[in-house]
């Protein structure tokens, strides 16, 4: 069952009680009494499939709970299996937290799969990595992308089985942040955002939609064959360089949250990825521009 | 009878996985050691975990007052973290792959906490951290990853 | 008196006593089980019994990640100790002394049974008071910081405590904890620790190291057990003792008079009483009858019969979704009790008043 | 004499990327880069023990270097640093063909 197949009220009943959603290969238990919460998640989970009477790995709640600094003034907490591991936001937040919360709970347990720090997408049944630390635009760029012909996998997380060396999808919610709001209104004004929610830690955040198909096909892995580690500087022009195996090896190690927990496991699933895939920087700063060179790259090979 | 070729040392016996190369890709020979290959070279790399988590909760404190001042017998003293050591490209021979996170506590200038010029001293103390190229820390970051892989500058009996 | 345990702490402890009877749990079982174990940080564990039991294939697929994630972290966690150990061995090599490794490390050594899916984030170790200075600095010039700490954590460690602040090495995450005594000094009881040293065991491959002897290893875990913890959540720590009895009972025959003779000696033997009856009541450990009427010093009736309502509270993790009250008081009350037997009142209230406050500062 | 040698050296896993190498130690748990020559250092003392000098005879030959003072440094420095590491160990005396 979809959730936009689901009745507002018995969608709302459901988060009550406990909502269960797939989320690439997890089920997350979702329990909130918080009503705008459920109106945002309504909208921005539609295309989600409801996983009621299956086992969830990840079981998170939102409350609200009385502000420390303001009486008058509500705050919500999110909680993992009942603990809380941040301290509570305001209730505009609710959102952000939620997301926030779930991305932290994926980091801190998984262990059965390497978890590499990257927006992934695929085309042509070939997975492409995009590994990064936040501010080189990733998730921007990884929106654009999902919309605009590659099938998203996720904009945060490389799920890999490093027996098997696959990717499995994970699509979320994307958080777009400050400029990056406006930029993707502009260019992509057909998917669906989230409202802004000013103030974060980040700042502005909004979130946006997965494309539909991304998330029904979910359930379909892929192989990499190329990684590109990925810079936005404002107004440059599309670079595309080389990098040496060792070099992309150390990158590509170090941007993953779990590489050390996982042992040699680890080290011989980022060997294997250097080994067979095609490994770029790329400095970008126009989406047309960035997708006729990937689009390029991809034809030659 | 070291002149020889290096063994290939890869050992890949205890190697569970199936993955196969099926198509090699053209790899390039460009090398992460730019320069002198008579000097010995070792760099070790350090976990990402702590600063992947840094940067995926939550970044800067938006201001002053959610910033994270740890209580010591000189005062609070504000918590000043050194984000995205992966970033840092520096120039010369070899690439800084990075590092955990490091923080320190700002010890300059000493904060009164009930004193008059508290804020002001705190601003001081938010200056003397960009001054070294920190950053102030939410409280929500800090808490969010106090854990054993984070930055674990507190430890209390708690 | 018997045991009775909310129907959520049923299931954990049936998965651990009779794994056969995991192949029975329906999905709402097995979630619900292992979100309590991981609360008490026993999927390394959960996991070694379903391999060992043959019931792996049996285990849904999404428990099964779960499970292979808890195992692979303790995993990782006992190698980043046992290479913390390395590192201070070959720091302290020309330091002319032993020093005694505890708990999960021990553990580890002694090729203790399930030893492999336990669960142990710091690296514990007891020194000999004389060489705690040297051995500190030694460790420092060599790269390990203490975190930095408030002065008043740093007087409570130094002057109450049974340990130094945590070393951490500035390169590495893990946190060393270096004992001088097995009690804080605050405590009343006192356990010299040369009488440990005396009947020390070596550690096999390791010549500086050693280990405690089966007897005091079991009475230091009943110690952190029931002196120096607050019980909650430390259901592991009671199957440590469990596994540590059964264990070493199986070596040697002696061993139940032995341990009672040692606890005599020692003068802890109402703690080991506890260890005793909780490990027996919640684990079915063979313990021969004769063996706490071995024991010296008992506690009153009363006493034991508010252990025996509380502790089994604390130690079983909470429903994740509705917590008892019952429960959340028994935590409170423990808390409470594990600092009044560790304190005296004029450094108690104080303590407690201090940490209250920064709790909400 | 002072004798190195290396430890655990079997249990390394060693990619190898044309002349740089990544190196896990399961030891550790770490990952390590090296280049040409260091790796060569840590083979070469994983056939025998050796001395400083004869490390550095052995390597400036293979790399055809001038054993000078500088090359020498960089390779004592080299070790040093492999030894907090816990790749390679030092021995002050005893029989060179213990280990």
């Amino acid at each position: 069952m979809m959730v936009n197949q689901i009745p507002f009220k018995e969608f709302h009943l459901l988060l009550n009680q406990g909502l269960r959603v797939a989320i690439g290969p997890f089920n997350v238990c979702i329990q909130t009494t918080y009503k705008p919460l459920a109106e945002q998640l309504y909208q921005l989970y539609r295309h989600y499939r409801t996983a009621q009477n299956e086992i969830a790995e990840f079981h998170v709640r939102i409350v609200t709970e009385r502000s420390n600094k303001n009486p008058f003034e509500k705050n919500v907490r999110f909680l993992l299996d009942g603990q809380s591991p941040f301290e509570s936001f305001p209730q505009a937040q609710a959102l952000a937290a939620l997301e926030w919360g779930i991305n932290l709970a994926i980091a801190v347990r998984v262990s059965h799969l390497l978890l590499l720090h990257s927006a992934v997408v695929e085309k042509n049944n070939h997975v492409i990595l995009f590994p990064a630390w936040p501010g080189s635009g990733k998730t921007t760029l990884c929106t654009v992308l999902s919309y605009r012909g590659f099938r998203l996998f996720s904009d945060e997380f490389g799920l890999m089985d490093p027996q098997q060396g696959t990717f499995y999808p994970i699509p979320r919610l994307m958080p777009l942040k400050n400029e990056s709001i406006a930029v993707i209104r502009n260019y992509l004004p057909e998917i669906t955002i989230g409202k802004s929610i000013p103030n974060t830690q980040k700042g502005t955040v909004a979130h946006a939609c997965p494309p539909e198909e991304s998330i029904q096909q979910s359930t379909l892995t892929a192989k990499a064959k190329w990684i590109f580690f990925p810079k936005w500087i404002a107004d440059s022009t599309t670079k595309i360089e080389t990098i040496s195996d060792s070099e992309a090896f150390m990158l590509l190690a170090s941007n993953a949250f779990n590489y050390e927990v996982l042992g040699a496991k680890g080290f011989q699933a980022v060997a294997y990825l250097i080994r067979t895939c095609n490994c770029y920087k790329l400095v970008y700063s126009d989406f047309e521009d960035v997708m006729a060179t990937l689009q390029r790259l991809i034809d030659e090979t | 009878m070291t002149a020889e070729k290096p063994q290939k040392t890869t050992e890949t016996s205890n190697r569970e996985s199936t993955v196969s190369t099926l198509e090699t890709p053209q790899h390039t020979r460009r090398k992460l050691l730019k320069g002198a290959a008579t000097i010995p070279v070792v760099m070790t790399l350090y976990s990402g975990a702590a600063l992947a988590r840094t940067s995926n909760i939550t970044g800067e404190a938006a201001n002053i007052d959610t910033a994270v001042f740890m209580d010591t017998s000189n005062g609070p003293q504000l918590l000043c973290v050194f984000p995205d050591a992966a970033q840092q490209q520096i120039s010369g021979d070899t690439y800084d792959l990075g590092a955990a996170p490091q923080a320190t506590l700002i010890q300059d200038p000493k904060i009164n906490p009930i004193a008059a010029s508290a804020d002001k001293k705190k601003l001081e103390q938010l200056d003397a951290c960009h001054a070294q190229g920190g950053i102030m820390i939410s409280a929500v970051a800090y808490s969010s990853i106090m854990d054993k892989t984070g930055i674990t500058i507190n430890s209390t009996t708690l | 008196m018997k045991l009775e345990l909310p129907r959520h702490n049923q299931l954990l402890l049936q998965a651990i006593t009779t794994p056969s009877c995991l192949v029975q749990y329906t999905d709402i079982e097995w979630e619900l089980l292992i979100r309590q174990a991981r609360r008490v940080k026993l999927l390394g564990r959960l996991t070694l019994l379903l391999k060992e039991h043959h019931l792996w294939d049996t285990v849904p697929p999404r428990v099964a990640n779960q499970l292979i994630s808890g195992f692979v972290q303790a995993e990782k966690l006992q190698q980043l100790c046992s290479w913390e150990l390395n590192r201070i061995l070959w720091v302290l090599e020309d330091f002319d002394t032993h020093i005694i490794a505890l708990k999960g490390i021990a553990y580890k050594l002694i090729d203790l049974p399930y030893a492999k899916g336990r669960l142990s984030v710091d690296l514990d170790l007891l020194v000999r008071e004389a060489d705690l200075a040297d051995i500190e600095s030694l460790l420092m010039i060599k790269g390990w910081k203490h975190r930095p700490i408030s002065a008043y954590d740093e007087h409570y460690y130094r002057s109450w405590s049974h340990e130094i602040p945590p070393l951490v090495h500035t390169e590495r995450e893990t946190e060393v904890d270096i004992h001088h005594a097995l009690i804080p000094v605050t405590t009343q009881l006192k356990i010299d620790t040369a009488l440990l040293f005396d009947t020390a065991i070596p550690a096999a491959g390791h010549p500086k190291i050693k280990l405690l002897s089966p007897v005091d290893m079991v009475i230091h875990c009943a110690i952190n057990l029931f002196q120096n913890n607050e019980i909650a959540n430390d259901l592991r720590d009671l199957l440590d003792l469990h596994d540590l009895m059964t264990h070493f009972s199986q070596q040697d025959e002696d061993f139940w008079i032995q341990l009672t003779d040692r606890a005599n000696q020692l003068k802890i033997s109402h703690i080991l009483f506890y260890g005793l009856y909780f490990s027996q009541l919640i684990f079915s450990t063979s313990i021969p009858e004769k063996t706490v009427t071995r024991l010296n010093s008992k506690p009153g009736k009363l006493k034991h019969r508010i252990m025996h309502r509380l502790v089994p509270l604390a130690l079983f993790p909470q429903h994740p979704d509705h917590s008892l009250r019952s429960a959340s008081w028994a935590r409170r009350l423990l808390y409470l009790r594990s600092h009044l037997i560790r304190m005296p009142l004029y450094i108690l209230l104080p303590h407690l008043i201090y940490k209250t406050i920064r709790r909400y500062l | 004499m002072m004798y190195w040698h290396t430890e655990h050296f079997h249990t390394l896993l060693i990619e190898d990327w044309g002349d740089e190498y990544t190196v896990f130690q399961p030891d550790s748990g770490k990952t390590h880069f090296f280049n040409q020559i260091s790796i060569q250092i840590l083979i070469f003392l994983s056939q025998h023990p050796a001395t400083i000098e004869q490390i550095c005879t052995v390597l400036a030959k293979q790399f055809q270097q001038n054993p000078d003072k500088e090359f020498t440094q960089n390779i004592e420095k080299i070790l040093h640093h492999f030894e907090t590491l816990g790749l390679v160990k030092k021995r002050n005396q005893g029989n060179p063909h213990d280990g």
